[in-house]
């Protein structure tokens, strides 16, 4: 019994330690995303949209009289961390509801324990189809999916530069493999022949793989590698000279627009095209440039990973639903998110509720394709939305 | 301390332990079932770092066989997840067999690389074999229940640790104990003596596999997610650290610091990760000037027993 | 295909000779085998791009400083770990182990999970006797890789340190009683073997940048190669690290790009079959 | 017939002849002494007897049976037993676990009762009875060569090789040491070959003695005979 004194002591100790934020009356919503590993940079954005949408929402008065608090979580990228993770936000910190996540696989792990507990989850970047097309009831997704991505964004892009040959490089976890094989289908439909390779999201040396690429001549490589290994891709891509014939899109969209981006791939990043639903100076709402504001104001620089936008817009959602519900019962917030009819940055947030495949609780956010053309921002598609046209 | 004080005293532990969950919510409960797989790896680890004197460092690795093999069985050929994690008891101790054969006669060092080469491999293999075991993408596994429930996993890890640890008893107070102390203390020694150390080693590196293979089972089937982060090299480190930490060398010693270090790491969660980095500092204070861990500073502090002042008696004529 | 596998390889292999020349060196005096190889290795990195990129230091100076202080940090790891349990192989292996776990989260503190680069010394890309085109930071990195081995040769086998050294290694009782004092000299070499752990470091760095855990595949690779050539063997390093980079890349390129790593374990799997010593160790005695 | 033969063992290490062509011959119930001025090979001959390496030629035969580079494990289970010159006991268990390990090694299926009795009785025989719970390390040097010639008895042996059992002791306890070894060959009926570095001590008790110089044998003969043979005295001067 000796253990249970001191399980005690250490519950007194996290109530001393909580004290301050335990005595304001507060509603608990949890955030789960990568404050660790290969994609560290997707937390730091999380944790800057999270400080905009927190001020945002306590400005218009909190959530049924209440504060909001959020809490976040660090999963590491790893789907066992992300699973317990998640389960601590439940049982330790007791949130109502959870949002968040960039990695498919974690979000994988993690609508299991959010089915099993009983608590709605808002994923915010996690693309593969299965995380809705499972059709759980407390699982909703607030941003793209693989499969809206490649019909309505990338595929059409391919098409619409007319390109000839296609190499897809896709990491091995569910989104890299997910939206690959999806990419391969649909543009095999529109008649663009492509070969495809799997490759280690953490490997540091492509060289290899950059040479079977090279024989193919393909004239763009779609690379889905999330995390800094993207960007050895394409330093080794400018090295090897497949840059120099060949156009390369970063399907995932972030790494491109990371801070130590042109530090890691120099003059060979120029050029390379990703994937945004985010410009630096085009903007589709009024809430989009109220945020542009809060974020130069409150960090000092202009807005760039896409992800702190889409954070924020999840909040909104997520405070959207506990206020309409006007309880933190699961099911009556499951119900509210249901009837989600809410403007955010990225244009009317509205979940699908057709059954059966992966719209079900699905809202997909309008993406964008944009090149770097000295170290400067194109719009390449969709056509309406273009700033400038393709360089090679 | 008697056998029989002794008995008695861990029957008193066991039935506290039996209540202690009761009073507990979901979230303490889940820290002690960590911990009692941390028992499991940590105590089984120090029958070879303890009593042989051979440091492997594929332990977590012989866990991720275990949870591996039950897990993909389960998962997708349906087989039962109890049959599953005891096939891979079995496979996790025929590799140990394995490995222990091909290296133990070049001496300890070999051990040593050869296992952090093999744990090394096995990554390698998990994440490219995703068709497979799903890479790090995280295996999902099924529950040893119909419906979870995390008491009912509590006792069962009791249970299991519960066997572990009287299976380790026994063997440590047995012939088998003495020949691998005798082993660790003076191997040319011990094989001057009629002790076939060869054969001493490499049992006890199978048993030990085995034991982490059974313990990694069973954690696979209640995290219900296997993932590369079973057979990682940190999963390791915490072993080695619990063992070093509480006290290599002894029976209890590895028991206290898998319990003291898994509610630690809860503890200091709150600030940050930085766990690994304060368990880090303190095994190494403690491995540099306590390598008795904590149980061997209390031992140290305690009264000298009468036995120790024979050391300053001469030498009696024959 | 083939030209640039073998390109590869032979870069590869240099550094792989180099980081495991230092563990070699290490284990053929003292019988110690450094788990902090690795991490040593990635703070060599960690310091060549602090001074240079962040201090804007000339980057030859930064790697300089880099390779001093490892040395000097390799000296206070023996002192303080290495020479109290010195005898005790179990406890040094520990040791080491929990203290590249420590150094591994302490960089994730100081410098973050992002990776580190320090600058590169040659900017563009070569065309390889009209086969391939080839990063010239990479072929900066042969060259230098290649002058470094060269200059521990010719302290190992030319000079008066260096017959200390094989002495030593060949009989440590013998050395004593001829007057060596053992204990400075494993000081030194302990100190001297993370010092090439750190150049393998500084020129390998501009081209894999550094994040907290990427040492750890260096050190295995390290001691791949040490085991594979024998251990103590120097020319068993450089033999064992350029077979084991050309095997890893031409199996890349022709068999599996994802068990480009395995392959190297599978020679080393061999080797403990065929001939536990390795290819140029002495048999046990 | 010879309980332990040698036959021309030769052992070199790196180019450095240890041991070349040794004859030797111990017999049965005999105490025989092995003697030579330092680094004449004695260790080597007694580590290339009892299994620590492999003799570079020659052959071993041991009641009968050619041990010639068996490992030091079988050798022992053939009943051979020996100490060590810098004495390696294990350190970190008791005195009595010490001798338990040469006893479940010899009796593998007896009773742990039986072991630990036995185990006393060795251990009292050499004067350490009261020590038995005490950890190995705590031993002083003289001590732990007591320890480890009960651990060698422990196997219940048909030979027992003792390797300079007799350091730091005074010439008074040199005299009962001696007088003990004798009791104890008569007493088990063993067969002992000594290695001692200090000539006067073995002499009164090995009825022969061999004699190494420089990996050689030198002479072999009763203590009388070595201790006036001219090429004894001549080695051992020469030292």
């Amino acid at each position: 019994m000796k253990c249970k004194r001191r399980i005690t002591a250490v519950a007194v100790a996290l109530l001393l330690l909580c004290g301050s934020a335990w005595a304001q009356d507060t509603i608990k919503i949890g955030v789960v995303g990568p404050r660790t590993g290969p994609a560290a940079a997707t937390g730091a954005a999380f944790e800057e949209g999270i400080k905009l949408a927190t001020e945002y929402v306590n400005s218009k008065g909190g959530v049924m009289g209440k504060k909001l608090e959020i809490v976040f979580e660090d999963t590491a990228g790893a789907p066992d961390k992300a699973a317990s993770g998640f389960e601590r936000l439940v049982t330790r910190d007791k949130v109502v509801m959870v949002l968040g996540e960039s990695h498919s696989s974690s979000a994988l792990a993690e609508i299991e324990v959010a089915n099993r507990m009983k608590i709605p989850f808002i994923v915010v970047e996690a693309w593969a189809d299965e995380i809705t097309s499972k059709n759980y009831r407390y699982v909703f997704r607030a941003g793209p999916s693989n499969s809206g991505v490649v019909s309505k964004t990338i595929a059409k892009w391919v098409v619409h530069e007319k390109f000839k040959r296609a190499f897809i490089v896709a990491e091995n976890t569910d989104w890299g493999i997910g939206i690959g094989k999806l990419t391969e289908n649909a543009i095999a439909k529109a008649g663009v022949p492509s070969e495809s390779m799997i490759t280690e999201r953490n490997s540091q040396d492509h060289y290899v793989e950059l040479t079977k690429i090279k024989a193919f001549k393909p004239d763009v490589v779609l690379a889905y590698i999330y995390g800094v290994g993207l960007h050895y891709f394409v330093a080794q891509a400018g090295e090897t000279g497949v840059s120099s014939k060949a156009v390369t899109l970063d399907g995932a969209g972030p790494p491109s627009l990371w801070p130590d981006y042109w530090k890691n791939v120099g003059d060979y990043g120029d050029l390379e095209c990703f994937v945004s639903s985010m410009h630096e100076k085009v903007e589709l709402t009024d809430l989009a440039k109220h945020y542009r504001e809060a974020y130069t104001k409150a960090f000092g620089k202009a807005p760039t990973d896409y992800k702190s936008r889409s954070i924020f817009d999840g909040i909104l959602i997520a405070a959207d639903a506990v206020s309409r519900a006007k309880a933190t019962d699961a099911d009556k917030l499951v119900d509210a998110l249901e009837k989600t009819n809410l403007k955010t940055t990225r244009g009317m947030a509205k979940f699908s509720l057709e059954k059966g495949g992966a719209e079900y609780h699905q809202w997909e956010p309008p993406m964008l394709v944009i090149q770097w053309q000295n170290k400067q921002q194109v719009v390449l598609y969709p056509p309406e939305a273009a700033t400038g046209k393709i360089k090679h | 301390m008697t056998g029989k004080k002794a008995l008695l005293i861990s029957m008193l532990i066991l039935a506290g332990m039996c209540v202690l969950p009761l009073g507990l919510g979901i979230y303490p409960q889940h820290v002690l079932i960590v911990s009692l797989f941390y028992v499991m790896m940590a105590s089984s680890w120090n029958l070879l770092a303890g009593y042989t004197g051979q440091v492997s460092f594929g332990h977590a690795a012989m866990a991720g066989i275990g949870a591996y093999a039950s897990g993909i069985l389960a998962a997708k050929a349906g087989i039962n997840p109890w049959i599953g994690i005891c096939l891979g008891t079995v496979l996790a101790a025929l590799i140990g067999l394995g490995l222990g054969a091909l290296c133990l006669k070049m001496g300890g060092i070999y051990l040593s690389l050869t296992t952090l080469a093999f744990s090394q491999i096995l990554h390698i293999i998990i994440v490219n074999e995703y068709d497979l075991t799903r890479g790090t993408m995280g295996l999902q596994v099924p529950s040893l229940m119909a419906e979870y429930d995390k008491l009912v996993y509590y006792y069962i890890m009791l249970a299991a640790a519960v066997l572990i640890l009287s299976i380790l008893y026994r063997m440590i107070h047995s012939n088998l104990g003495l020949n691998f102390r005798a082993v660790q203390n003076d191997e040319l020694a011990a094989k001057s003596l009629g002790v076939r150390v060869l054969q001493v080693r490499v049992l006890a590196f199978t048993v030990a596999s085995a034991m982490a293979g059974f313990a990694g089972g069973l954690y696979g089937h209640y995290l219900l997610l296997v993932t590369p982060e079973i057979p990682s090299l940190d999963l390791q480190f915490y072993v080695l650290a619990m063992t070093v930490i509480g006290g290599m060398g002894s029976f209890i010693g590895p028991i206290i610091g898998a319990f003291a270090l898994n509610i630690l790491a809860e503890k200091i969660r709150d600030y940050g990760e930085y766990h690994v980095l304060v368990f880090g500092l303190i095994a190494l204070v403690v491995a540099r000037f306590a390598p008795n861990g904590l149980l061997g500073l209390w031992k140290k502090f305690k009264p000298i027993k009468p036995i120790q002042a024979v050391k300053q008696k001469a030498f009696p004529t024959p | 295909m083939l030209a640039i596998s073998v390109m590869n390889g032979l870069v590869i292999g240099v550094i792989y000779a180099l980081a495991a020349l230092g563990v070699s060196l290490v284990v053929g005096i003292m019988n110690v085998v450094n788990f902090a190889h690795g991490e040593l290795y990635i703070l060599a990195g960690y310091f060549s791009y602090l001074f240079a990129s962040a201090l804007g230091m000339n980057f030859i100076a930064a790697m300089l400083i880099a390779l001093a202080l490892v040395f000097l940090l390799g000296i206070v790891i023996e002192v303080t770990l290495i020479r109290p349990t010195y005898g005790n192989d179990m406890y040094s292996l520990i040791l080491t182990f929990i203290l590249s776990i420590v150094l591994q989260n302490a960089y994730l503190l100081i410098f973050g999970p992002y990776p580190n680069k320090p600058p590169l010394w040659v900017k563009g890309a070569a065309d390889v006797f009209g086969l391939f085109l080839y990063g010239n930071q990479r072929l900066a990195a042969l060259i230098a890789g290649v002058a470094v081995i060269a200059v521990v040769f010719f302290i190992i086998k030319k000079t008066w340190f260096g017959r200390i050294i094989r002495a030593t290694s060949q009989d440590r009782e013998m050395a004593e009683l001829n007057g060596v004092d053992t204990t400075r000299l494993n000081m030194l070499s302990f100190g001297l073997g993370c010092a090439l752990a750190a150049a393998a470091g500084v020129i390998l760095t501009p081209v894999f940048p550094v994040t907290p855990t990427a040492g750890v595949p260096v050190a295995l690779t390290a001691f791949v190669v040490v085991v594979l050539g024998g251990m103590g063997s120097m020319w068993g390093c450089v033999v064992g690290g350029l077979l084991l980079g050309l095997v890893e890349n031409l199996g890349a390129a022709f068999i599996s790009t994802g068990y480009k790593n395995v392959f190297g374990f599978i020679i080393l799997i061999l080797v403990l079959l065929i001939r536990p010593s390795g290819l140029f160790g002495r048999a046990k005695v | 017939m010879a309980l332990l033969e040698g036959r021309k063992i030769s052992k070199s290490f790196g180019g450095v002849q240890a041991l070349s062509q040794v004859d030797f011959a111990v017999d049965p119930g005999t105490i025989v002494a092995l003697i030579g001025p330092n680094g004449a090979g004695k260790t080597t001959l007694f580590n290339a007897v009892a299994g620590a390496f492999k003799p570079s030629s020659g052959r071993v035969v041991f009641d009968g049976r050619d041990i010639t580079g068996q490992p030091a494990d079988t050798v022992c289970r053939l009943g051979m037993a020996r100490t060590f010159q810098v004495t390696r006991p294990f350190a970190a268990m008791t005195c009595l676990e010490n001798i338990m390990v040469a006893a479940i090694n010899r009796y593998p299926q007896k009773p742990r009762s039986f072991i630990e009795g036995f185990a006393r009785e060795k251990l009292s025989l050499v004067g350490l009875a009261d020590m038995e719970r005490l950890e190995a390390r705590h031993l002083n040097v003289v001590q732990k060569k007591r320890l480890e010639m009960a651990r060698a008895l422990g196997t219940d042996p048909k030979l027992l090789m003792l390797d300079e059992v007799l350091g730091g002791l005074n010439t008074q306890e040199i005299h009962q040491a001696v007088e003990f070894i004798r009791n104890l060959r008569d007493k088990l009926k063993l067969t002992v070959l000594w290695i001692e570095h200090v000539m006067g001590a073995v002499m009164q008790a090995a009825e022969r003695v061999i004699v190494l110089d420089q990996g050689k044998v030198l002479m072999v003969g009763t203590p009388h005979e070595v201790v006036n043979d001219p090429r004894v005295i001549q080695a051992y001067l020469g030292e």
